[in-house]
């Protein structure tokens, strides 16, 4: 709950001191105390309940995962704002708007990591979206941003529908919007078959789809490479990790609240096996996001396939909707997360986006070289790195799902085509020659913050139990 | 006080990222080489099987649990050593960066003790992948003309072999009555046949390709071929024994079943494999592929006796890993003090360099006969007791796999003959004799040859235990 | 095909109330033209017509007639359909309003009761708005549909007053709902009706200025007739129309102008409540009868108010309107629901 | 057919009862009655209007202004854009202010202060268009 | 009426509305389908309040339904207001608001 009030409250603050402060150094000042506030107060309401209390007739549910979520996702943003918050202001004339837009995204957020009904999934997705959209647009005369802001919004506002159609169905079904249970504990199965009436099949299939699109799983990604690659890269970095995991959250409270309903294997009344519809999903997510990815040669866009792949392997969690699974969710929440706000501060430092654009970057820039190899290794998901841990409790919690071996090892061959692409970045750094040419002068500070992030992806990767430890308290 | 056998290889390693001096880091690494060797002798020296563990994450089970028992000793003892001969056999290469040249190689070397000490799986996946970086590191910034395609290609191949290792562990690991990743409750798991099947192949998988076993082995002569020779010689003499310790360690403890099940395909797969590579390395003209082949033989033996499931092919199969990693490391050093100082490893364009390089010459030849394993040296022991396995489980094998001893002798003199006498040509007309760091490391290794094989008593009493612990059930 | 015994008097009786309403609102139409030009004549000193008939009083028919001999021109580079569709939107709409609003209470002939209204709908107020919005769509189009730059500027400058001055409207429309808790015209007429209760003039004197000045802006009346300025913009946004067309733009303002009237008597002034006189003395179809008679009196007056100012106060800058709309009027009607909303709580408790 | 019965039949029972949708037929045979009407008048001054379209005639009207000749498909100003869309969002903003306003003496002071907050953002609303000048008119 | 009729109504504005957005071209147009889409769900979402309402008439069952139609079409004037903008904003910089146009991130 303090989240979502100081989020909102700082957003409106951002907004006004965009109209009211010229000085525009100011802005991220302001910007980074905000997300520090939140994320203590956040952490406050964690141990010792929230500031003020609101009687919310059980619209939001806070939950511990909820919190934790919401911490990971402020912590992201706080450590996004140190690396990024000079890009932010070069992007155009409104620096003021566009942080005070992202509060406004993260707003959105932390209501997606406690909602218990389908109205507030609803509100949370769309003041997550909307800013979004204005977001990627925000270079006005770029054509290409232009493009991927219509594009993005029209696929967007038309996912709204779908949505919006998904709840009134589950809606008719059901008659009432509120989920059935916390997702922290998601219910023992039950061995009696539960039936989903039609509609609330049908709702939660259309929800499937909507929540897909926003987590850009296949076959509902085909906006993400233009979106990302169109949108200042920046913003790229901010849509591909926080809102992701945001849409993630939001997805799998979902699906968890109604594990019991799902998890039976065939549910008689409409005949929809839930776990081989994710099982398809994930395939395909994986495998369009990896393939395509191999053949990209702007790293950017190519990192926006792999976020897609990415997502296949955050989609593990809604296939097995276990303990492990939230879990393993909030494990890669972490280190796709950080990994990916790492490896987008270091691409924008570069003029050139390509493949060859990173050639001699060791030579040149060791610093930021060798936490990229520490981001793009946690990204393939070599141990010692905080990957590592996230994709083992995603197949660990996958594996728990019995008979769907393969999906596991499909998933494992893609994550080995993952290490081509990503691995192709290190080539260029480390082994091959070149002349990088970047974008303006390194400062200390900031290679510092990637060291830093590099240390916590280490870290984690030896100690998952850092974050997961807050889950269980 | 195990850890000090990982310890301080990491240290090293992470301390010579920052030395720039290049004759400093070759002194530094050479003397620390010697120094682990010792504290390697030191803490191994004590009788029985060695234990530590500490808490790593309770969670899930998995401790950082060290054990030592007798092939771990050994092979710990081999690691250690092989270290300072090679960095003594190739003190006269000069690196580019030469302080991240060592600092990988050490860091490749506490991956590889981590292997082998590891008694938590967990921990041994860890170290599985952490010896994969730093050697993919080494090959792709040091090596040939084709490195980056050639290390790239040994690092998917390994990197989809561990991956499917890390399912085949985590799906055991469900299985386990106390959710461990201990060593031991991995091998006390009562696995239906299904079970046992499914487990068996994804650990063969990733074994197998590191060995490599015959069609999985595509990786390993362009690896070898493009490696920097340090590099190879670490990869050929240690690294490949990860894999048939892992063997010996899991497949046949915990999958003994399935082992009788498939132990036939797997045999034949592996004399295939031997007699493949031989023919190969018989009409190959680079010294480094001839290497490579031979030691793509050696291993298909050593895969073939572990399969025949034999008290005394296992014997041999101890011995061996031994011998073959001093052998191969021997061969190593003779391919690297010719290529650098005639720039090629052509055979058809060397000839008559035993009037110019006598000690190289007798020092090969005494290297050479033991890659025929003649009697006397060290191979012998090893070779015979591997037949005899083979013989005991079928004749048939022994009497194909036989064939293979006639096909080294064939190309190994071949070298001796082509290489080292003969009329000199205009190249070897100005050679001269190895240095002193070359011809200190391969004295060492013939006095093992010699030693060894008039002797071997002390590597086969070291790993009595762990033979007999293999048998015993 | 089964048509079922249902009371198919009341689809009747409704029917016939809508065809007196809809006639009627188009007479007063009408003749409101001649009541504006007579009052401009009277303010300017002069006679007015006075040709047609005693008093010029045919004169509205005449012109009335005029229309529908009068050649129709649809000019080239204008979008056939949306040029004949906008004025059809326009008159359409603004006669729909008067569906909800109550013109009496009710009559009772041959032991029936009939109402006076020809549809009671529980969110009256909702859709009067609904409808006025509607209503833009037909400056809109049949601005857009010319292909002229005048037209087009003209009808871009009218909708966003209208639109900019319903914000204001719909504000100060909560605090009389705050009052009367309801959204049904009727009711909120019957409460002012009730003994002992006072009109919502009484309550909401800021309120009903806001709504006065709001309505000015949403018929288009001068001052704020910014969509027609002559002087800038040629005709305004009807200047390529002719014939019924161009009178149904004309008309439909007029119609407006007394829906309007009527809207602001119900709302503040009691409706059909006779001032200071009790109706139930009175038998139910005398009282239903001179209830008609006083809300079409009350909102005649205020026809006469629009044409009063008219004639007396010059046109607004654009910009001044817009900034009256969006800083004065905003802000004050927010302030007016709310100085209601503590005061309702304060006393009402 | 069917539908019209059913309407009508529903009609029939819930004479009295508020808030069904039979309480909109009225409205129905209203709107249809009058544009039926409309659009008759419409028909009929099209029948009965001479036609003698010429060139000049039909061409659109410029005030004497060669300028101002040519189609009118061309940006306009993008203030006038502004305005719809602030409209939008007051407005909506706005329809909240009903149903609160129907409750409001029901939900007492607990509402208010909920509505209060609501105003203020609001109103923020409102100071940051004027600070942004978004409420200028005279560029 | 049935609630059958509200959803079957509002099935079919839905469908318009999907089949709209995806066969035009004009980024206006597909933006108004979704609108359209929008009002089909209120419609249905109305449809479902009153059924479930009459389920239970007593009670207060059914009025979140309503509830959610206040919300859905805040959320559709705040699209309608960031859409409109992108869209005039595209239509500045290429004079077109074709869909068709949208590939210069294609390659």
């Amino acid at each position: 709950m303090n989240a979502i009030i100081l989020l909102a409250i700082f957003g409106v603050i951002m907004m006004l001191s965009s109209a009211f402060i010229k000085r525009r150094r100011t802005y991220k000042y302001i910007a980074i105390g905000g997300i520090i506030i939140t994320l203590i107060a956040n952490f406050y309401e964690t141990y010792n309940g929230a500031l003020v209390n609101i009687d919310l007739h059980d619209l939001l549910l806070f939950t511990q995962t909820g919190y934790l979520f919401n911490t990971i996702i402020l912590l992201s943003t706080a450590i996004y704002f140190m690396l990024s918050s000079d890009e932010i202001g070069r992007v155009g004339s409104n620096a003021g708007e566009y942080f005070a837009l992202i509060f406004f995204v993260l707003c959105g957020i932390s209501v997606l990591t406690c909602y218990n009904n389908l109205l507030m999934l609803f509100l949370g997705i769309e003041i997550m979206s909307i800013p979004l959209y204005i977001l990627t647009g925000s270079e006005k005369r770029n054509l290409k941003g232009n493009e991927a802001a219509l594009k993005y919004f029209l696929m967007g506002s038309f996912t709204t529908g779908v949505m919006l159609m998904g709840i009134a169905l589950i809606y008719g079904g059901t008659g009432t919007f509120q989920l059935t249970g916390g997702y922290t504990d998601i219910p023992p199965m039950t061995s009696g078959v539960k039936y989903m009436s039609f509609f609330d099949v049908t709702g939660m299939i259309l929800l499937l789809a909507a929540l897909g699109f926003k987590v850009s799983a296949a076959p509902f990604h085909f906006w993400t490479p233009d979106v990302y690659d169109g949108a200042p890269s920046v913003f790229t970095s901010f849509m591909a990790t926080i809102v992701k995991v945001g849409a993630f959250v939001a997805f799998y409270i979902l699906f968890a609240a109604r594990a019991n309903e799902l998890s039976v294997q065939w549910n008689a009344s409409v005949g929809i096996n839930w776990h081989m519809l994710f099982a398809v999903v994930i395939v395909l997510t994986l495998l369009i996001g990896n393939i395509t990815a191999v053949f990209q040669y702007s790293v950017k866009r190519m990192l926006a396939y792999s976020s897609i792949a990415q997502a296949g392997f955050m989609m593990f969690a809604l296939f097995s909707l276990n303990k492990m699974a939230t879990e393993g969710l909030v494990l890669y929440s972490v280190a796709y997360s950080f990994a990916t706000i790492g490896i987008f501060a270091v691409l924008m430092k570069l003029k050139d986006y390509s493949y060859d654009g990173f050639n001699g970057l060791a030579k040149k820039e060791p610093v930021l070289a060798a936490t990229a190899i520490v981001f793009l290794l946690s990204l393939t998901g070599i141990p010692l790195t905080a990957g590592f841990f996230a994709k083992y409790y995603m197949l660990a919690s996958a594996l728990q799902v019995p008979g769907y071996m393969w999906l596991v090892i499909v998933a494992v061959i893609f994550a080995a085509v993952s290490a081509y692409y990503y691995f192709r970045v290190i080539q260029a750094m480390y082994f091959k020659d070149g002349e990088p040419e970047l974008n303006s002068e390194i400062k200390t500070t900031f290679k510092a913050g990637l060291i830093i992030l590099a240390a916590i992806i280490l870290l984690l990767g030896i100690f998952p139990q850092y974050v997961l430890n807050y889950l269980y308290f | 006080m195990l850890y000090l056998l990982i310890l301080i290889p990491v240290l090293a390693g992470i301390g010579l990222f920052f030395v720039k001096d290049r004759s400093a880091t070759k002194a530094t690494s050479l003397f620390v080489s010697v120094i682990i060797f010792l504290i390697t002798v030191w803490q191994l020296a004590s009788p029985g099987v060695l234990h530590t563990e500490a808490e790593w994450l309770p969670m899930m089970g998995a401790k950082f649990s060290l054990t030592a028992d007798g092939m771990a000793k050994m092979l710990c003892l081999l690691n250690a050593v092989s270290m300072p001969l090679i960095l003594a056999g190739t003190y006269n290469n000069n690196y580019r960066r030469s302080g991240s040249f060592y600092a990988l190689m050490f860091l490749t070397q506490a991956g590889m003790m981590g292997v082998f000490l590891a008694a938590d799986v967990l921990l041994f996946y860890f170290f599985w992948e952490l010896a994969l970086i730093p050697a993919y590191f080494l090959a792709s910034m040091w090596g040939g003309e084709k490195r980056i395609q050639a290390a790239f290609k040994f690092f998917v191949y390994t990197f989809i072999g561990s991956l499917l290792l890390l399912i085949g562990i985590i799906y055991l690991y469900t299985k386990t009555p106390d959710n461990s990743f201990a060593i031991a409750s991995f091998a006390n798991l009562d696995l239906s046949v299904r079970e046992q099947n499914v487990g068996f192949w994804l650990f063969f998988f990733a074994f197998a390709i590191k060995m490599p076993i015959f069609p999985l082995h595509t990786w390993q002569p362009l690896a070898y071929q493009q490696s920097p020779t340090a590099a190879t010689a670490v990869l050929s003499g240690v690294m490949v024994k990860m894999g048939i310790y892992a063997m010996l360690r899991f497949v046949l403890p915990v999958f003994a079943t399935s082992t009788d099940h498939f132990q036939n395909i797997i045999m034949w797969a592996a004399i295939i494999g031997i007699l493949y590579a031989s023919l190969i390395a018989i009409r190959s003209n680079d010294l480094k592929k001839l290497v490579a082949y031979s030691s793509i033989a050696h291993i298909g033996v050593m895969a073939a006796a572990i399969f025949s499931y034999q008290k005394p092919g296992a014997e041999g199969v101890m011995l061996q890993m031994f011998n073959h990693g001093i052998n191969v490391i021997g061969l190593w050093i003779v391919v690297n003090a010719i290529e650098q100082q005639l720039g090629t490893r052509k055979i058809s364009e060397l000839g008559g360099l035993a009037q110019k390089a006598p000690t190289l010459a007798i020092l090969f030849t005494i290297m050479a006969l033991a890659n025929v394993s003649l009697p006397l040296t060290n191979a012998f022991v090893g070779e015979f007791l591997m037949f005899n396995g083979i013989f005991r489980h079928s004749m048939w094998m022994a009497i194909v796999a036989c064939i293979s001893i006639i096909l080294v002798a064939v190309y190994t003199l071949n070298i001796i003959q082509n290489v080292f006498y003969g009329t000199t040509n205009a190249l070897t007309e100005k050679a001269h004799d190895s240095n002193a760091g070359v011809n200190t490391a391969l004295i060492c290794i013939a006095l093992f040859i010699l030693l060894l094989g008039v002797y071997p008593e002390p590597i086969l009493n070291l790993t009595r235990d762990t033979v007999t612990a293999l048998f015993a059930r | 095909m089964i048509l079922l015994a249902i009371d198919w008097w009341i689809i009747f009786e409704k029917f016939i109330l809508t065809v007196i309403v809809i006639l009627v609102c188009f007479l007063i139409a009408l003749y409101s033209t001649y009541g504006e030009r007579k009052v401009a004549a009277f303010m300017q000193d002069r006679h007015g017509p006075n040709r047609a008939g005693p008093f010029g009083l045919f004169q509205p028919l005449a012109d009335g007639a005029k229309f529908f001999f009068k050649e129709e021109v649809i000019p080239n580079a204008a979008n056939k359909w949306l040029f004949i569709l906008g004025p059809i939107i326009a008159m359409t709409t603004s006669l729909l309003t008067s569906a909800v609003i109550p013109w009496g209470s009710h009559l009772e002939i041959g032991g029936r009761v009939i109402q006076l209204q020809i549809a009671d709908v529980n969110i009256g107020i909702l859709y009067v708005f609904a409808i006025f919005s509607i209503g833009v769509y037909g400056m809109m189009i049949g601005g857009w549909a010319s292909n002229n730059k005048y037209s087009l500027l003209a009808s871009l400058r009218g909708a966003s007053q209208i639109i900019s001055y319903e914000l204001a409207l719909g504000i100060t429309l909560i605090a009389v709902l705050m009052i009367s808790g309801t959204l049904s015209l009727k009711t909120i007429v019957e409460q002012q009706m009730a003994p002992g209760a006072m009109w919502n003039i009484v309550y909401q004197p800021l309120g009903f200025i806001i709504f006065l000045i709001c309505m000015f802006a949403e018929c288009n009346r001068t001052p704020f007739d910014l969509a027609e300025a002559e002087q800038e913009l040629n005709q305004g946004y009807h200047q390529e129309y002719s014939s019924m067309k161009f009178g149904f733009y004309m008309f439909y303002e007029y119609v407006n102008m007394f829906i309007a009237g009527a809207l602001m008597s119900s709302l503040y002034f009691g409706g059909y409540d006779i001032p200071f006189f009790d109706e139930s003395r009175l038998s139910t179809n005398w009282a239903g009868i001179l209830g008609i008679i006083t809300i079409v009196v009350k909102s005649l007056i205020f026809v006469f108010i629009f044409m009063w100012v008219r004639w007396t106060i010059p046109r607004f800058r654009y910009d001044q309107l817009m900034k009256l709309g969006w800083r004065g009027l905003l802000p004050l009607a927010l302030a007016n629901m709310l100085i209601t909303a503590v005061l309702v709580l304060l006393f009402n408790k | 057919m069917q539908l019209l019965n059913i309407l009508l039949l529903q009609a029939a029972q819930t004479q009295q009862a508020s808030g069904t949708s039979a309480e909109y037929i009225p409205i129905v045979v209203h709107i249809l009655f009058a544009l039926a009407f409309v659009a008759i008048l419409v028909w009929i001054s099209h029948l009965l209007g001479p036609k003698r379209p010429t060139e000049v005639k039909l061409e659109t009207f410029a005030g004497g202004l060669k300028e101002h000749h040519g189609h009118a498909r061309q940006p306009v100003s993008v203030k006038y854009f502004l305005v719809a869309i602030l409209f939008v969002l007051f407005d909506v903003e706005v329809i909240f202010f009903y149903p609160y306003a129907v409750n409001f003496k029901a939900l007492g002071w607990q509402g208010f202060i909920t509505v209060l907050i609501f105003v203020s953002l609001f109103i923020t609303g409102l100071i940051y268009l004027y600070k942004k000048g978004a409420l200028n008119w005279e560029d | 009426m049935p609630v059958e009729y509200y959803t079957a109504l509002s099935a079919i504005l839905f469908t318009i509305g999907v089949v709209g957005v995806l066969s035009r071209r004009n980024a206006i147009i597909i933006f108004m389908c979704v609108e359209l889409m929008l009002n089909s769900v209120n419609l249905l979402l109305v449809a479902f309040s009153k059924m479930h309402h009459a389920a239970h008439p007593a009670t207060v069952a059914g009025t979140e339904g309503q509830l959610f139609v206040f919300f859905v079409m805040v959320v559709a004037a705040a699209e309608v207001a960031v859409g409109l903008a992108i869209i005039v904003m595209m239509y500045r910089n290429v004079r077109s608001i074709d869909v068709n146009f949208l590939n210069r991130l294609k390659n």
